[in-house]
């Protein structure tokens, strides 16, 4: 591989670690603080703009090997994750903006572009672990009160457990399949042997425990209420989908077998029950967020039984959408102390005081409560019938009918906005302009997606 | 002349919208013009069919309207048909319409709803022709309905009285009752036969290709229609109710017209009937049985319209009993002649109630005789004609009926005979009995009522007179016979023909027989009768209850289908087993949620534990077996 | 050799266990941040057998990025202790139990 | 203009109309509804233009207009005018200046939000009647639940949450197993045809086994009798009737149940036709069930609202009594009865709103004689009453003869062949014109008729019904004698489209008369 | 046969620290115990042939990570309820997860062998220098990530530090705020 094809193949990579040592060193050199805000959003853009570029003019390569290559799928995935990263930059500069939460940001990402680039195990791992260790930061940044440490630390230490079982599941592969190439990995996929499907299934597991599925959720609720709202936007957004998309990318074509499938259809089954119901009556709305974003999980999940050629598609839109959905809810959240803003009760009568911002959400809550024609029907069409063509009806039945259990608690959203009067405590301002831009831009992402899903479907 | 028919009906359904619309603002004397021209001129228009169709040598005359629908190869059409039948049948509905519309002048004056009362008046009129002119059963459906709604709405004229408003309602429902029966043979013909029209039904049956089971079954539920409109039993209990309404309504839709529908259907189908002797039996048996009970009851009712509100139930059993032993030309015959009688009996009643200033009650009455003279006299011409004495009308058509109850070759037996005759003479006495105690003897009145006692106007006493009139000759036309080309009367039974003299002297007996006893019974403001009901308390109590039939469907239908309603329906279906178990799969949900909820503590121990559980449980299932 | 490796991998997965366990039973935050390494090292143990049986260079690859993620995450974690401690004065996580439900 | 644009703009131009009125100020309520007037008043003089270029007895589509939109699903744009939907697309667009103009002074709250969402209905509602796409329909069919969640709840009654909610939540979980079968028919046609397609037409051919057909129908016929609402499913309807405000109750009541029907109508019984066959009897019990039970209901309810929402559960009763008959004469019924009944049903709670603005109460016991001091307003009533109780002349016989003669049609040669159980069903369904008379009449005597007297009438005079609330029960009243009186004209432009589905369902019994 | 005794003494070495761990009060001792483990473990390694491993666990974890550690400790010297009080609330519900997950966990591995044949491995195949080499050569991104994720992981305990400086006064009003 020549150094030129190095540099084109990883060229969002390379973008972002320049982004992070641009502010870096803006940092270091300044006496007094900066604003990065403008280098951050254009490090992304940038990103973002290459991986569509590389997308659109079909790049395929292997820099490194076995280890990393990247392909249509792959830039597709990253130009969507960094998309999606630029409403949270948005909404993430109207508060706690600072040099150090765009790095961590930046670096997120890239571990995110490394993950959806990875062939073999390592560079997973390795991906993960950049995903996530500015995460455990991004949480406590927004250190408001104690609640923050708190959650970072439940998300540590759950997060630890998780990479050891990752890593575990990574062994035990090599163990089983001498390697830990994705061909080895696929290799223990097919193989029914203990330390095979032990592999397999603690590699899921660890995968279930950073996507929040059930029952390795019970950071994401204290994670999500505990950190910043862009931080919550970014975990449950780009995080999400990076975790889910690295995954589609690890099993490939290859599908799990009986004793696996078992797994991968009632944990994402129990999550999307047990999100949708504990989201009913919570009262903040980033752990309403969070619950539902278990719920997500699960249908996300679903997708992994699809054949192998659908898989893809349909994560990745589903990606999209809830990825701007979810932001679009939260930056429409009106501005205040951060305490304030989270409580549901605050937006009840919003619609009488912003009712711009009313509308969105509740566009937001039924796009994720998957009521059409907003594009999360779409999506969770796209997700269930993934999973009817490769036969098992009975479980896309199942899993619509918990998805039917969600429906209460967006609705829940939308009559605090438009049926209740306001709250006598509401000293909540509207949300201030960059987090309206935000909206605005998910917003745009999500009629423009609404109306035409085939555009979007045919660039997957 | 085509149009004719069209217009003849429409001519009151134009009196119906201006008096409707207009009636209100521009006053009694519009109304007064609208609401008498129109039926007159209906009436005009109706003989000037009636010319026609003799012109025609009685050959039917179709006149189409509009086809209301297509439906593939089924065409319903509104269309009229005039043949001798109708064309009695129009008559009698303009003529004694037109007569009373001109009556209620004097009655209704100064009511504040004057206009809408000649509204609906108009509107029955409307349907009614609708009825008797509709060429197929469809149309005939539709005035059938229509004169529903308007006797609902004419009961329910003065609805701020809750009763009487109720008995708008319990008219119509009963009605409706009937009329589920009329739709399903309604129903049944058209599958048999294809079609509504109702002059190729009979020829249909007439032909012979449609089964006799069917055409009993059609025969037996247009019969429950015809109960239903013609206050039959079992559904008879509506028209006593529907004396609430004004009295000239009582006489022209609840006496003369509207009731005798029913014996108009089954006479314009009389080609059913023909091929259903079994439903020929049944409405022999039920018009014979109506008639003696209702006979009966109004021995003892002491309300002026109610003992004639029975008295038609009565006749209109004996018209059934007629059409049963398929006299359908006598029947028709009854029909004309009652139509009259009773119309002047109720109009004369009118006329006392109107003189009382609305007292109703016989036993506060007595000695009208010389105080409305008028009234006196037309309403003792037509109680000797419903009475059946000759040569008044009622006495040729009664007859007649006892006579082919005896004698028909279809379906005459003995005992129809002799219950009728029975019936017969109990209309003597109870129609005498009426006259008695309220024209003759002492006066029983409030004094303050005595004191407004008097004649009405003109324009009642006028069509009173006319109509005792018609109460003498109408019997002098031989309808039956004018009407055999259409509606053939039964082969005598053999062994009875020799019988007829004989029946007419008999019949003669009983009615002078009931008059007799009605006066000895009935002298003294009725301190016989009394005396004799206290040696059959026991009857006179069944009597005066109606024989619980009422009470019978109010335990029986009403309070049962409310109660199943409210307690099965209601309070067990809805809110118990369907909201409930809804509301428990909420409550479900609730519960879970708060389970989550508790589950999720914030202890990082159990998160930790949650996570071990989760990993130890996927490795235990994975490695269950191998 | 397969009694050296199996006794090896059953001391593995031990430790691993061990490890969990400990996170769930210790109630000390930096205990528990040490029960974490402990399970690392049970994976690392079973890598190592596996690095040696196969001659897998790519184990011992991954062992030595073992080895750095886990100086980064406890360089994250404890700082982020010291900051619950700061405010809330003590080791004990059950102390820290304020976002739930 | 070309006919097919004229359609396409009939669909869009509430969406065109609730651009203009998100530019609208808050503040100018006539404004607003000045607006959604004028499109509303457009869009029903288009569909009425629409009607009579509609030519009777041309099989297929009018004015189609089909483009790709998910090209890689094989999802079109796809919409027309056929005999099944052309009267409830004219109904929809009837009642929508109607409602707009019902709510003229009932609704002073959030006017924009209001007639935003009026907007919004309208266009999903014709939406889901001219989709020939499945996923479209789908689409637009569960999007209705938007604007009526928002509706009921933000304009509705104390118990406005709980009802919204209920309505929601209950349509939703049928919506929810239908859209189970739609995905299921959509990979299906993929596999059979080898391109995907959600065209009806394309799914009418599917040959499924018996067994599979049952449980897909199942699925849909769920979906579609929560909506009709059949007994046991309806008991959302008189919660979201009683708690929605006027015009919420009018679209409820005149369309949307409608669309449970058309469901039946043009997806379930069609797609399905093997289980539909086998399903008849059950559906034929709850369709008479349905019409018991409700007349039932109504007649012991105090809340005039509730009176005509069960009133709405017996009348679609007859309805689907009427599709099960599949002949001519029941399925053409049943498509009259639905109009009928939406405008019937839809007027009575106009008429219902009116009091209620005046006298803020639905308890019957509050109310009497109200002929007395409401003339105007109890002939109207009357009329509104006749024709629900289904007096010949008004659109209600036409609708209820139909059927219920159908029904018997279809029933008898059963009944010859051995078959009693169809007839009994149709006798008892017969019977319920009683039942129906009983608690209509109940109704209006408890509220027309007795003593004079009304909540909140001072000196006992209310104020008469004015010239705008006359002239759109004129309207209604008038719609209502005329489909009574002259139905052929729509009976001939549907005749092809039931054919077409008789045909399709049931073959056998189409040639059994009736055709 | 020698070396079976040598991994199992160094096995029995490694379990006792961990066991050890669950059992010593003080965390300075329970870190000494993890460091036995550890040094165990480094034993384990050079037997097995990994030397330059064995190495990087005695440097980097040992050396390193350990000795961050133990700073923390002795920074956070806080003798509260986690010190008297050692095991927490699920503590019966920790041991029914040792007796299980042990359980699956040894049992599993112990039936999985690993199907792919053992190799024959050079002897130095793990020696520093041709482990360097190969590492260098076929893994070189590794190492460059290496340093990217220390960077973001100092990146990251910088902020979090950072905050500990200015955060409090922002908390303590805060929480001042939601109480009223």
């Amino acid at each position: 591989m020549t150094p030129e094809g190095l540099f084109l193949a990883a060229l969002p990579e390379h973008l972002l670690l320049l982004g992070i040592l641009a502010i870096l060193v803006t940092d270091l050199v300044s006496d007094r603080p900066r604003d990065p805000f403008l280098l951050s959003l254009v490090t992304v853009l940038a990103a973002m703009a290459a991986a569509i570029g590389l997308h659109t003019v079909g790049h395929v390569a292997a820099p490194f090997p076995g280890h990393f290559s990247v392909g249509p799928e792959a830039f597709a995935g990253k130009a969507l994750l960094f998309g999606l990263s630029i409403p949270v930059l948005l909404l993430a500069r109207s508060e706690h903006f600072d040099s150090r939460f765009a790095m961590l940001l930046l670096s997120s990402l890239y571990g995110a572009g490394l993950m959806l680039s990875a062939d073999s195990l390592l560079m997973l791992f390795f991906g993960l672990e950049i995903l996530s260790l500015p995460l455990y930061a991004l949480v406590v940044l927004a250190y408001r009160r104690p609640e923050s440490a708190e959650a970072a630390l439940k998300y540590l230490v759950l997060g630890g457990v998780g990479t050891a079982v990752l890593l575990m599941g990574i062994s035990l592969t090599l163990g089983a399949t001498g390697g830990l190439g994705y061909e080895h990995f696929a290799a223990a996929l097919a193989g029914g042997d203990m330390l095979s499907r032990g592999a397999v299934v603690l590699v899921v597991a660890a995968f279930m425990l950073k996507a929040a599925i059930v029952p390795f959720h019970a950071w994401a609720p204290d994670a999500y209420e505990g950190a910043s709202v862009p931080a919550t936007a970014f975990m449950a957004t780009v995080v999400k989908g990076a975790v889910i998309l690295a995954l589609v990318r690890l099993f490939g074509d290859a599908g799990a077998g009986p004793e696996l499938l078992a797994v991968l259809i009632a944990l994402p089954l129990l999550s999307m029950v047990w999100g949708n119901l504990a989201a009913m009556r919570q009262q903040g709305f980033r752990r309403l967020i969070a619950y539902s974003s278990i719920a997500h999980a699960g249908y996300l999940f679903f997708a992994l039984l699809g054949l192998p050629e659908a898989r893809f598609e349909a994560v990745a839109f589903y990606v999209i959408v809830y990825g701007l959905t979810t932001t679009l809810a939260l930056a429409c959240l009106p501005a205040g102390e951060d305490w304030l803003r989270d409580r549901l009760d605050s937006l009840k009568g919003l619609y009488h005081r912003d009712p711009r911002s009313a509308i969105l959400i509740a566009v937001a809550m039924l796009s994720l409560a998957g009521i059409p024609p907003f594009p999360g029907f779409v999506a969770k069409f796209l997700i269930f019938r993934t999973v009817m063509e490769s036969g098992l009806v009975a479980v896309a039945v199942l899993g619509l009918v918990a998805s039917y259990l969600g429906i209460y608690l967006y609705l829940r959203v939308i009559q605090y906005m438009f049926m209740s009067p306001s709250a006598s405590h509401s000293r909540t301002l509207p949300a201030g302009p960059v987090a309206t831009a935000a909206a605005v831009l998910s917003m745009a992402a999500v009629l423009l997606i609404g109306v035409f899903p085939g555009v979007v479907l045919g660039w997957l | 002349m085509n149009g004719m028919l069209t217009i003849l009906v429409l001519l009151p359904l134009a009196g119906f919208l201006l008096n409707g619309l207009l009636g209100r603002r521009l006053g009694p004397a519009f109304v007064n013009v609208v609401g008498i021209g129109l039926p007159t001129l209906a009436f005009l228009t109706a003989l000037w069919a009636w010319r026609t169709l003799e012109a025609g040598g009685g050959a039917p005359i179709i006149e189409t309207v509009f086809t209301w629908a297509v439906i593939g190869e089924y065409v319903f059409e509104v269309s009229f048909y005039l043949d001798r039948l109708s064309a009695v049948m129009a008559l009698i509905v303009t003529g004694v319409g037109a007569l009373i519309h001109l009556y209620s002048i004097g009655y209704m004056k100064g009511d504040e709803s004057y206009a809408r009362y000649f509204a609906y008046l108009n509107l029955f009129l409307f349907f009614m022709l609708l009825l008797v002119l509709g060429r197929s059963l469809l149309v005939l459906f539709v005035g059938w309905e229509g004169v529903g709604l308007a006797s609902y709405l004419l009961i329910g004229f003065w609805f701020q009285d809750v009763a009487k408003a109720r008995a708008g309602r319990k008219a119509f429902i009963t009605n409706r009752v009937g009329d589920a029966g009329f739709l399903l043979g309604m129903f049944l013909i058209f599958t048999a036969v294809g079609t509504l029209e109702m002059d190729l039904i009979n020829e249909a049956f007439a032909g012979g290709l449609i089964p006799v089971g069917i055409a009993t079954a059609a025969g037996i539920l247009l019969f429950i229609g015809a109960t239903g409109k013609s206050a039959q039993i079992p559904l008879h209990v509506w028209l006593p109710d529907a004396m609430a309404g004004p009295t000239p309504v009582s006489a022209l839709i609840h006496a003369a017209t509207m009731v005798t529908a029913g014996v108009y259907l089954i006479a314009r189908l009389s080609g059913v009937y023909l091929e259903a002797p079994a439903a020929s039996t049944l409405i022999a048996v039920i018009g014979v049985l109506t008639a003696f009970l209702a006979a009966t009851i109004a021995l003892v009712q002491t309300d002026i319209k109610k003992v004639l509100a029975y008295s038609t139930i009565s006749q209109l059993g004996f018209m059934f009993l007629a059409l049963g032993v398929g006299a359908y030309g006598v029947a028709v015959f009854h029909l004309f002649t009652h139509a009259f009688f009773k119309a002047a009996l109720f109009l004369g009643a009118g006329s006392v109630i109107h003189a009382l200033k609305g007292e109703q009650d016989i036993r506060r009455m007595g000695g009208l005789a010389r105080r409305i003279p008028w009234t006196f006299a037309t309403f003792l011409i037509a109680t000797a004609a419903i009475a059946g004495l000759p040569p008044l009308a009622g006495f040729f058509s009664k007859d007649e009926i006892l006579w082919f109850a005896l004698a028909s070759g279809q379906g005459g037996a003995v005992w129809l005979w002799a219950l009728g005759s029975l019936t017969a003479l109990l209309t003597a006495l109870y129609m005498f009995r009426l006259l008695w105690l309220v024209f003759l003897g002492t006066s029983r009145m409030e004094p303050e009522t005595e004191r407004h006692v008097h004649e009405s106007p003109i324009s009642m006493t006028g069509v009173l007179v006319v109509l005792a009139v018609f109460s003498v000759v109408a019997g002098w036309f031989a309808l039956p016979h004018y009407l055999e080309p259409l509606l053939p009367l039964p082969e005598l039974q053999p062994e009875r023909a020799g019988l007829h003299m004989a029946q007419i002297i008999f019949a003669v007996m009983l009615a002078l027989l009931g008059l007799l006893a009605a006066s000895w019974l009935y002298r003294e403001g009725g301190k016989p009768a009394d005396l004799l009901w206290q040696n059959l308390q026991r009857l006179h109590r069944v009597l005066l209850g109606r024989y619980f039939v009422d009470e019978l469907y109010d335990r029986g239908l009403q309070r049962p289908w409310r109660w199943v309603s409210d307690r099965v329906f209601l309070r067990l279906g809805d809110r118990v087993l369907l909201d409930g178990s809804l509301h428990g799969l909420a409550a479900l949900a609730r519960r879970g949620a708060e389970m989550f909820g508790r589950i999720q503590s914030g202890s990082l121990h159990w998160y930790a534990w949650m996570t071990l559980f989760g990993i130890a449980a996927v490795l235990i299932w994975v490695w269950r077996y191998v | 050799m397969t009694t050296d490796v199996n006794l090896l991998l059953a001391v593995s997965g031990m430790l691993f266990a061990l490890g969990l366990v400990g996170v769930i039973v210790r109630r000390n935050l930096l205990v528990m941040l040490m029960f974490l390494e402990l399970m690392l090292n049970g994976v690392l143990l079973s890598l190592a057998v596996f690095t040696h049986l196969l001659g897998a260079e790519a184990g011992a690859v991954l062992m030595f990025l073992v080895f750095t993620v886990a100086a980064a995450e406890i360089a994250i974690a404890v700082p982020i202790i010291l900051l619950l401690v700061r405010s809330g004065r003590t080791l004990d996580p059950t102390a820290y139990s304020g976002l739930k439900g | 203009m070309s006919e097919a644009m004229a359609l396409n703009l009939l669909l869009f131009l509430p969406v065109l109309g609730g651009i203009v009125l998100l530019a609208l100020p808050e503040r100018r309520a006539d404004l607003v509804r000045g607006l959604s007037m004028v499109v509303l008043s457009a869009q029903l003089l288009l569909a009425a233009w629409l009607y009579f270029q509609f030519e009777a007895g041309v099989p297929g589509l009018q004015f189609e207009t089909r483009i790709p939109w998910i090209a890689a699903w094989g999802v079109h744009y796809h919409i027309g005018l056929d005999g099944l939907n052309l009267l409830l697309v004219l109904l929809s667009a009837f009642l929508g200046p109607l409602v707009v103009a019902g709510a003229f002074t009932s609704i002073t709250k959030d006017v924009k939000l209001f007639h935003g969402m009026v907007l919004f209905l309208q266009f999903t509602m014709l939406g889901t009647f001219l989709a020939q796409d499945l996923f479209l329909f789908y689409l637009f069919w569960e999007a209705m639940l938007i604007p009526m969640f928002l509706i009921i709840g933000v304009w509705g009654g104390e118990r406005r949450i709980y009802a919204t909610l209920k309505f929601f939540l209950y349509t939703a979980f049928g919506s929810i197993l239908m859209l189970a079968a739609v995905i299921y028919l959509a990979f299906t046609v993929l596999t059979q045809d080898g391109s995907p397609s959600f065209a009806f037409t394309d799914l009418y051919d599917l040959g499924f086994a018996v067994e599979v057909q049952l449980l897909l129908l199942a699925a849909f016929a769920l979906s579609f009798a929560i909506k009709v609402p059949m007994v046991p499913l309806h008991t959302w309807l008189p919660d979201a009737h009683v708690e929605a405000p006027t015009a919420g109750s009018v679209i409820l009541a005149g369309v949307l149940l409608k669309m449970g029907t058309y469901g039946f109508l043009k997806l379930g019984f069609p797609l399905f036709p093997d289980a539909a066959q086998i399903a008849t009897p059950l559906i034929m019990t709850l369709a008479v069930v349905s019409i018991i039970y409700g007349a039932g209901l109504a007649l012991v309810q105090d809340d005039i609202k509730k009176i005509i929402a069960y009133s709405s559960v017996s009348h679609l009763g007859y309805v689907m009594l009427g599709l099960v008959s599949y002949n001519l004469l029941g399925v053409q019924g049943a498509i009259i009865q639905m109009v009928s009944h939406g405008l019937v049903a839809g007027g009575l709670f106009l008429m219902v709103g009116m009091i209620y603005e005046r006298c803020h109460s639905r308890d019957l016991a509050a109310y009497g004689g109200l002929a007395k001091l409401l003339p105007v307003y109890s002939v109207f009533f009357m009329i509104l009453t006749l024709a629900a109780i289904g007096l010949p002349t008004t659109s209600g016989f036409t609708g209820e003869f139909l059927v219920l003669l159908g029904a018997f049609h279809a029933a008898w040669p059963q009944f010859e062949a051995g078959a009693t159980y169809p007839l009994v069903l149709v006798s008892v369904a017969v019977l319920g014109i009683v039942l129906g008379a009983l608690y209509m009449l109940r109704l209006a005597r408890r509220l027309l008729f007795g003593e004079a007297r009304a909540p909140e009438a001072e000196g006992g005079t209310l104020r008469d019904l004015g010239l705008r609330e006359k002239a759109i029960l004129a309207a209604l009243v008038a719609a209502v004698f005329y489909i009574g009186l002259f139905p052929n004209d729509f009976l001939q432009k549907t005749e092809q489209a039931v054919i077409e589905y008789q045909e399709r369902v049931w073959p056998a019994r189409a040639g059994e008369g009736g055709q | 046969m020698i070396e079976t005794v040598f991994l199992s003494v160094f096995s029995l070495g490694a379990l006792t620290g961990a066991i050890a761990m669950f059992f010593l009060r003080h965390p300075m001792r329970v870190a000494l115990a993890l460091i036995g483990t550890m040094l165990s473990l480094a034993a384990i390694y050079a037997q097995l042939g990994l030397h330059v491993i064995a190495v990087f666990q005695v440097l980097i974890y040992v050396g390193a990570v350990m000795v961050f550690m133990v700073y923390a400790i002795m920074l956070l010297d806080v003798r509260d309820r986690s010190f008297t009080e050692r095991f927490s609330p699920l503590g019966v519900a920790g041991v029914a997860g040792v007796l299980l997950l042990v359980a699956v966990l040894v049992d599993g591995l112990l039936r999985g062998e690993p199907v792919v044949a053992a190799v024959p491995v050079p002897e130095d195949a793990f020696s520093v220098g041709t482990f360097a080499i190969a590492f260098m050569d076929g893994f070189w991104v590794y190492f460059a990530l290496a340093a990217v994720l220390l960077l973001v992981a100092e990146i990251a305990a910088s902020a979090v530090i950072d905050i500990r400086r200015r955060g409090l006064d922002v908390a303590a009003e805060d929480k001042e705020r939601g109480n009223g």
